[in-house]
């Protein structure tokens, strides 16, 4: 008979949701002030900072001290989870900055939105630091609502409600299997608590696998949900499109971001204690989700759908590293920092191209590119190049970071799927480099130029040459106390 | 006292009425309300399972409950972000037919 | 350390003449101060220590250059053969010359990286990193079928070299190696069990094969060399980077010596019927650029044969072969596009004649056909001869099979030359310019001097040949004693005249 | 002795320098220096094969003289190193001396040329590479200097490259000598693997002690067989050299007559040691030789072109040197080269002095008589004609006299059909005097067929031309002298020979038998002669333009048909595997990626068609899943 401790809660260890969170409160206040959403982006960015402060220093401390947790282990502060606050935090930096001038061009500017991003990224972090289904599930919701809303910002474009809709409907649907699951691994183990579960799991005499395994089935089938693993991925490519490309760019990162985020820790605690069959069948949709999503992309003449079907795929090189269960947790984390810079990069670069309704994003518009804009074409030449693994930028460093936890893990066919497919995706990739570079305009340019965008531009690819030339920091950072705690 | 499974077994009922409401119904709203039909399910389950863990002693019935409060929020606050979304679609569409949401594709 | 700097000297004068943009004189500036001050640094490589700092650490990729003999005189003759390259560049490239050359250099960056390399992974990097500036060189500077061949070369070169990227990285993990440092990977692969050498090879091979290029992956090569700009300062580039049998040589053959032994001999035989079916497919072309495509194809072939004999004299031939056709075609590929500036084709039936106007311009290319087709004397004939040579020892028939190349060559060879510059003249031409005779003769030097005194090279090749050759070919018989019926001549005032050696 | 005889190694330097020079300042220079300088080089080249002569007089060793390392690869290190030895000083002395002359001759005859200073480089450079090919002393070396002879002759052909033909004749010549370059290569490889070492000395020292006729040594002399017999135009790659004549005469005297195709000769003879130990080889190589002198001989009898004839006398004359090799008769082989390259060089240029007087007429149909009008072409062609027929007292009648004694007596040869070769040879040596009268009457005696306006500025050459006649006319008579039969006579070039050469044993006849073998090749040669005359002077040619349509007139005039053998089984052939290959290249498999990519194309169609954009329909995929999921779950649970 084991009551459970006296609710211990250590505030110092979730201070970064804690700061997004008030300064989300806040900003909404300070909205009902405000024409438009000027000032509270930067109140926003200034809380993200702040965020990321606190988190440095939770880093710091726990560097030294082991990770921490408050409410028993239901939320955690361990190496990963603090080190994807960070990658979280940075994505949502880019995006307020992406979205500034952009959703004044596209008179879209209410000063609603930043609130709603900081709440997202608010549950996107708690999510990675869930340490309990229970909180996962707080964090997930608190994360997709407000997306939702945002998808269908663009009020009265048919595309935008669309993908608003569709997106809040299937997410409802995805979050209630997940539930579902939790409510049947709670069943089978008596509690939501992920330490506890693989407790329960390991312990010998256990009683009910099958219970277990379908829970853990189902909630994989949530998380797929959120992270766009095949078949649960449909959604993606469809709000990805309809949603105005500022919202595409949040999703695109740290929606997927904290998606993994879960998914990995789970991986790594749970799922090895469960039937093995669980991760192979995984495997089957990671393969699955590889295939699907850079063959649709090959497909696509419009940039912003091709980086969305490219989404999908990434997804799939992820999923390679999360096979690896715990030591695919470094690899996965390293992954999503260079994929947010470049992805955003990416979004950017394909905002200053098209038309102020996100129309007119097809290949021609790249055409001559390099000769117009000489800087912009250069910094989506990086993007491109990255995305497609090319040495010696981030994406390469992720993509054999990736790959070799899948092969140590013993997945090589699956790697080898996945090396065949990245091929098709250099295709993809580089086409847009021949359209900047190896044609002559064709349309005149939507001349929209935004210090912001390009700021946010500049940092990402800066990022993404110095995390490519320089893997070693980052990585060797994800190294320190390198352990989950849940898995104690 | 009923056992257990018999409680699982209606929540699984339910779970499986409400996924196929939201693969049959056609109207937005209807589908929404498949949805929390899950999510009922899901509590059913929860709680059942609650029961039965206080009654062997393993851990009280606390974090069970709890969660299925949790949830009740959750359900809650979908409700209201869905109904928004809706009713802005619904103003300039005049309908909540979900397979008129399919211009975006391929 | 210098090598370190071989690498840093050319990318920083890439980003300077990058930015220079279509500003000519600048382009040929810098392009010249770099390559000439590249190839002055490279003549220091011999015996320079490496460089080893951690790159990823953790993941076991670490920063390593280790300058071995082979890689040094391949790294040296490809900065030779830049010089010219980068002056006909700067010079004749339209629009955005210092972008052309800033290309350039970053490619001779990456092939000093690939050939210099000592850490697996920094190989694949540089590896990849000149594959960019060569798509982009083709697709930006090429001619109007370029976009075709440019994702056809995309294909190939990608396709093959991720799949090596699979091998590379299981090497480590499956070996458990301590790093990817070729001397701890050493220590540890050859021991892996015969079947996980076996498909660890055959992913490097697939890459490297398409790099080599060896048939049936070469189709690549053909449009590549065919829609580059011409003034054949890219196909030169492009046939630097013709760096598979480096890659085989240098990795993938002593790291996996069971697979090798069960790989091999299919390479062996697929490079034989590349020596033939480049030869062969040479003597039907009406293209300039195609036939030399073709030709240079035939001499992978050869190159090929060399290093899958596995003996030391064909291991040693080949890398020369190597180093030597970076002259020859190199310098083919820039006649011929001297030629294109004469005639604005590079049809064959277009030209004939040419010696009667331009004897000087038919002397020097003769001189090169002639290389190229393995006359003695000259660059490529110790490669191809001692790449036969050796895999005769171990696989005669095979070997004899290649030699017939020999005659193909020959065929091709004369061809081209009387099509080009004899016969009755349609249309006078003109001579060598001042540019071109400055672009043709280092190539022309480094001819003679590979050609005439091949041995250095040699000896510095075979430090890295001992770690493939099989023991039964470095362990022969030793010599009888020269000249058993002369007498030799006491230290005669002949050879002191000579500055020979005995 | 030794510096003496080593300073003999810079003669192909010389001879290098003087071509560079010619090549690179030849145009600014003015007729006739660039001949002199090549000349000068030739004549420099000249005095050091004398001097190197004087200095092995003592000795009956060589002198190695190693210059650099060329070649390392494991145990295989070679020198770039020269082997000046009797043999090799031999050969020198031919190359430069007659080389000399013939420089001097072609500053007479390309006078006026465009190309003066060009055809001098080239010549130049081919004496530099024909030197290296004799003193080499190692294989590779000595194959730098033959493949450099090949380039050479290559050029020379297609001298005159505006005019299609040449450039194609010289075309045929390089590609049917990189066949025999092919044998040359293969040749080296075995030898390698046999002796381990490529140097030819050792490989000489090394042989004896091999298995006498093991199959290696055999197929090694096969080998060096074919790289010979593309050299020296014998069957069965005789076909180029008849059209190698389209290069300009003086070429034709020092290429394709004096010492360039006797180079298969000097090979055979240097690594006479192998084909000591190998009969088969050898006697294959006497067969050779001699199969290629009959025949060659039987093709000159109905050409028409002035230079066609001596081209196949010479096939014919060097298919007796191949056969004296052949049977084990080294020191004649190199005499036959001697004596030969001294007489046919004269007749080429006589024939050279005859085209420049009829303004490059050839067709020896529209000569006649010319002997009247140039008084010392027709008196040294007298003298070249009769010395190649073999008459007594001149040069061709020792050495081809020693060849057949040769051939008749090799123990080589003992069961392996000498006797057959000997009487192959003496009928050659028959039809020789027949064909070579012929030209000759046809030429320089009878009544004139030039037309009136060719008479008309007929003329002697100049003295610069002339006077290379007369020496190698004088040549043509007393060289011969140098090899008496020792039977006899002291035989003074056999004894400078023998100790550079291998050892064969050759059994001995009486004096008697040797005397009759002597009477018999001269009854041959009166015999040839008689006929020529009878036919020629007599009945005026009427026997044979009886025979002109007849099979064995066809026969001759097409050389046996190899030519158009040739065209069909190779060139044709090789054209068309070469088409179908290039055409199998673009077709297949540049296709393979084409269609790869369609197949990649259709996946993605099936991965999008689903995406319906129907809400429910995505609903249903992710239920889908789900199921799957529940499915396995479901029953892995069941299996436990």
């Amino acid at each position: 008979m084991s009551f459970p401790p006296a609710i211990d809660i250590h505030w110092a260890n979730f201070a970064p949701e804690l700061t997004l969170l008030i300064t989300a409160a806040i900003t909404t206040l300070f909205a009902l002030f405000q024409r438009d959403g000027r000032s509270s982006a930067w109140l926003a960015m200034v809380g993200a900072v702040v965020a990321g402060a606190f988190n440095a220093n939770l880093w710091v401390m726990h560097a030294t001290s082991g990770a921490g947790s408050s409410f028993g282990l239901r939320f955690l502060a361990d190496t990963p989870g603090l080190a994807l606050n960070f990658v979280i935090l940075l994505g949502t930096l880019l995006a307020v900055l992406v979205s500034y001038d952009y959703l004044k061009r596209s008179d879209l500017d209410q000063p609603e939105y930043y609130p709603l991003i900081l709440f997202s990224a608010t549950g996107a972090m708690i999510m990675a630091g869930a340490g309990d289904l229970i909180t996962l599930l707080l964090g997930l919701e608190i994360m997709s609502l407000p997306v939702y809303v945002l998808s269908a910002w663009r009020m009265g474009a048919r595309q935008s409600e669309e993908a608003g809709m569709k997106y809040f409907l299937l997410g409802a649907f995805g979050s209630a299997i997940l539930i579902y699951g939790a409510a049947l691994t709670y069943g089978a183990t008596g509690s939501f608590v992920y330490a506890d579960i693989v407790a329960a799991l390991s312990a010998t005499g256990f009683a009910a696998p099958l219970l277990a395994t379908l829970g853990g089935a189902l909630v994989l089938a949530g998380l797929g949900f959120k992270a766009a693993i095949a078949p649960f991925h449909q959604w993606a490519p469809d709000v990805y499109t309809g949603a105005p490309t500022s919202v595409t760019t949040f999703m695109s990162v740290v929606v997927k971001t904290a998606a993994f985020a879960a998914l990995i820790r789970i991986a790594a605690t749970i799922y090895p204690s469960m039937e093995p069959w669980l991760l192979t069948t995984l495997a089957v949709l990671v393969g699955l989700t590889l295939v699907i999503g850079n063959l649709a992309a090959l497909l696509q003449t419009g940039v912003k759908r091709m980086l969305a079907y490219s989404a999908v795929a990434h997804a799939g090189y992820l999923g390679l590293a999360v096979l690896a269960g715990p030591d695919g947790v470094r690899a996965v984390a390293w992954y999503l920092a260079a994929y947010t810079l470049m992805n955003v990069g990416a979004f950017a670069v394909l905002m200053q191209v098209s038309d102020a309704n996100d129309r007119g994003d097809d290949l021609e518009r790249f055409a001559g590119l390099g000769k117009r804009r000489p800087a912009l074409a250069f910094a989506m030449t990086l993007f491109m190049l990255s995305l497609g693994g090319i040495p010696p930028l981030a994406g390469f460093a992720g993509k054999i970071l990736v790959f070799q936890a899948a092969i140590s893990a013993g997945y090589v066919a699956l790697a080898v799927i996945g090396i065949l497919t990245s091929v098709v995706a250099l295709v993809y990739y580089f086409r847009v480099i021949t359209y900047m570079y190896f044609r002559e305009p064709e349309y005149e340019l939507a001349g929209f130029r935004s210090s912001a965008a390009a700021f946010a531009i500049g940092i990402a690819a800066v990022g993404t040459v110095l995390f490519g030339l320089f893997p070693g920091w980052w990585y060797g950072l994800l190294g320190t106390g390198q352990h989950l705690l849940a898995h104690m | 006292m009923v056992p257990t499974p018999y409680y699982i077994a209606v929540s699984a009922l339910l779970m499986t009425i409400g996924s196929v409401g939201v693969l049959t119904r056609r109207s937005a709203i209807m589908v929404f309300l498949s949805v929390e039909l899950m999510l009922n399910a899901a509590n059913l389950a929860i709680v059942a399972f609650a029961r039965q863990w206080s009654a062997s002693g393993v851990e009280p019935a606390l974090s069970g409950q709890a969660a299925v409060f949790i949830i009740l929020a959750i359900a809650a606050a979908e409700v209201a972000v869905g109904l928004g979304i809706l009713v802005a679609i619904f103003r300039n569409r005049v309908s909540t037919d979900v397979d008129e949401l399919s211009e975006v594709r391929l | 350390m210098i090598a370190l700097f071989v690498i840093l000297i050319p990318l920083a004068f890439a980003v300077v003449t990058g930015l220079t943009g279509t500003r000519r004189s600048l382009a040929v500036l810098f392009g010249l101060v770099s390559t000439l001050a590249t190839f002055a640094l490279a003549l220091f490589l011999p015996g320079s220590s490496g460089v080893s700092v951690p790159w990823i650490p953790g993941f076991g990729a670490t920063f390593t250059l280790q300058p071995g003999g082979a890689g040094v005189v391949l790294t040296l003759v490809a900065a030779l053969t830049m010089i010219p390259t980068v002056l006909v560049a700067a010079r004749r490239v339209e629009r955005a010359p210092g972008v052309f050359v800033a290309l350039l250099l970053v490619m001779q960056a990456g092939l000093a990286g690939v050939f210099l390399a000592g850490d697996l992974i920094l190989f694949y990097v540089a590896w990849e990193v000149t594959l960019i500036p060569s798509l982009l060189l083709l697709g930006m500077f090429g001619r109007d079928k370029r976009r075709a061949a440019v994702l056809k070369y995309l294909v190939y070169a990608i396709g093959g070299s991720f799949l090596m990227l699979i091998s590379i990285l299981a090497i480590k993990p499956l070996s458990g190696a301590a790093s990817y440092r070729f001397a701890d990977l050493m220590a540890a692969t050859p021991h892996l069990a015969g079947a996980t050498q076996v498909w660890l090879f055959v992913g490097l091979a697939i890459g490297m094969a398409v790099k080599l290029p060896m048939w049936p992956l070469h189709s690549w090569l053909i449009d590549f060399n065919e829609q580059n700009h011409p003034s054949g300062a890219a196909d030169v580039a492009g046939t630097l980077y013709k760096v598979g049998a480096f890659g085989f040589f240098a990795w993938a053959m002593p790291l996996l010596p069971i697979g090798v032994e069960r790989v091999g001999p299919v390479l062996l035989a697929l490079a034989v019927v590349t020596a033939l079916y480049g030869a062969l497919a040479a003597t039907a072309q009406t293209d300039i650029k195609r036939l030399l495509a073709y030709a240079s194809l035939s001499h992978m072939g050869i190159v090929g044969v060399g290093i899958f004999g596995l003996h030391l004299a064909g291991l040693n031939g080949a890398i020369f072969l190597l180093a030597a056709q970076m002259l020859s075609t190199g310098g083919l590929f820039l006649i011929s596009g001297m030629l294109y500036e004469r005639r604005h084709s590079f049809d064959l039936d277009k030209f004939g004649g040419l010696a009667k106007s331009a004897p000087a311009l038919s002397a020097l290319s003769l001189f090169v056909l002639f290389t190229a087709i393995g006359v003695p004397g000259l660059a490529n004939f110790p490669g191809e001869f001692l790449s036969l040579l050796g895999t005769y020892q171990q696989h005669p028939w095979l070997a004899a099979l290649a030699t017939l190349s020999v005659i193909a060559a020959g065929v091709y060879g004369v061809n081209f030359f009387q099509r080009l510059y004899q016969g009755e003249e349609r249309e006078p031409t003109r001579e060598i310019g001042a540019l071109e005779t400055f672009a043709l003769i280092p190539l022309i030097a480094g001819i003679l001097w590979l050609g005439l005194s091949p041995a250095p090279q040699l000896q510095r090749i075979q430090e890295q040949s001992k770690l493939i050759a099989a023991p039964t070919a470095t362990a022969e018989a030793p010599a009888p004693p020269p000249a058993a019926l002369a007498v030799q001549a006491g230290p005669g005032a002949l050879a002191d005249a000579l500055g020979g050696s005995r | 002795m030794n510096d003496v005889v080593q300073w003999a190694a810079l003669a192909p330097l010389l001879a290098l320098v003087g071509s560079l020079i010619n090549a690179f300042f030849g145009r600014s220079l003015k007729e006739p220096v660039p001949g002199i300088l090549a000349s000068l080089a030739v004549a420099g080249g000249f005095v050091l094969a004398v001097l190197a002569f004087i200095g092995l007089q003592g000795s009956d060793h060589g002198v190695q003289v190693t210059l650099w390392r060329y070649l390392t690869a494991g145990t295989l290190h070679l020198d770039a190193g020269f082997m000046i030895d009797r043999l090799s000083v031999t050969m020198m002395l031919i190359i430069t001396g007659v080389g000399l002359l013939i420089h001097i001759y072609s500053i007479g005859y390309m006078h006026g040329d465009d190309g003066n200073s060009r055809y001098f480089a080239e010549l130049n450079l081919f004496v530099a590479a024909m030197l290296v090919l004799v003193m080499a002393d190692s294989f590779p070396l000595m194959f730098i200097g033959w493949e450099g002879v090949g380039v050479c002759s290559y050029l020379l052909i297609g001298f005159w490259y505006r005019d299609r033909a040449n450039p194609d004749a010289g075309r045929k010549a390089f590609i049917v000598n990189r066949v025999g370059d092919v044998g040359f290569l293969l040749a080296m490889f075995l030898t390698f693997k046999a002796f381990g070492t490529l140097n030819i000395g050792a490989v000489d020292a090394a042989a004896p002690a091999m298995l006498y006729g093991s199959a290696t040594l055999t197929l090694i002399g096969l080998l060096y067989l074919l790289g010979a017999a593309g050299k020296s135009a014998q069957l069965p790659l005789q076909v180029w050299l008849p059209d190698a004549m389209a290069g300009p005469t003086p070429v034709s005297a020092l290429i394709h007559a004096a010492t360039m195709v006797t180079a298969g000769v000097y090979l055979i003879a240097r690594i006479g040691a192998v084909y000591a130990m190998a009969p088969a080889a050898a006697s294959t190589v006497a067969w050779v030789g001699a199969l290629t002198a009959f025949v060659a001989a039987f093709a000159a009898f109905a050409q028409t072109d002035i230079k066609k004839i001596l081209a196949y006398s010479t096939i014919s004359q060097v298919g007796y040197m191949i056969a004296a090799v052949g049977a084990g008769a080294y020191w004649v082989g190199i005499f036959h080269v001697l004596t030969h390259a001294f007489f046919k060089a004269l007749l080429f240029l006589t024939a050279g002095s005859v085209i420049h007087a009829m303004n490059g007429e050839q067709d020896i149909r529209k000569m006649g008589g010319l002997g009247r009008k140039m008084k010392i072409t027709g008196v040294t062609a007298l003298i070249g004609t009769l010395a190649i027929s073999g008459v007594p007292f001149l040069a061709g009648f020792f050495s081809k006299d020693a060849i057949l004694s040769g051939t008749l007596t090799s123990g080589l040869l003992a069961g392996n059909g000498g006797d057959v070769v000997y009487i192959l040879l003496l009928i050659t040596a028959a039809m020789t005097a027949a064909y070579m009268f012929r030209w000759y009457y046809g030429i320089f005696a009878g009544a004139s067929r030039v037309d009136k306006h060719a008479a008309e500025h007929l003329h002697e050459s100049p003295p610069v031309m002339t006077w290379p006649l007369g020496i190698l006319a004088l040549g043509s008579i007393v060289v011969g002298y140098l090899g008496l039969p020792e039977f006899a006579f002291p035989n003074l070039i056999q004894r400078w020979l023998e100790p550079a050469t291998a050892k064969v044993d050759f059994n001995t006849v009486s004096v008697s038998t040797d005397w009759l073998l002597v009477g018999l090749s001269i009854l041959m040669v009166a015999l040839g002669l008689g006929v020529g005359w009878w036919v020629y002077h007599v009945r005026k040619g009427a026997p044979v333009a009886s025979l002109k349509e007849s099979n064995l007139a066809g026969a001759s005039r097409g050389a046996l048909g190899f030519d158009a053998l040739y065209r069909i089984l190779f060139v044709a052939s090789g054209e068309g595997v070469a088409g179908g290959i290039a055409t199998l290249d673009r077709e297949v498999v540049d296709r393979g990626l084409t269609g790869t990519g369609a197949a990649v194309g259709l996946l993605g169609r099936l991965a999008t068609a689903l995406q319906s954009g129907f809400t429910r329909a995505y609903a249903f995929a992710m239920l889908l899943g789900v199921v799957t999921l529940v499915v396995v779950a479901a029953l892995t649970g069941v299996l436990k």
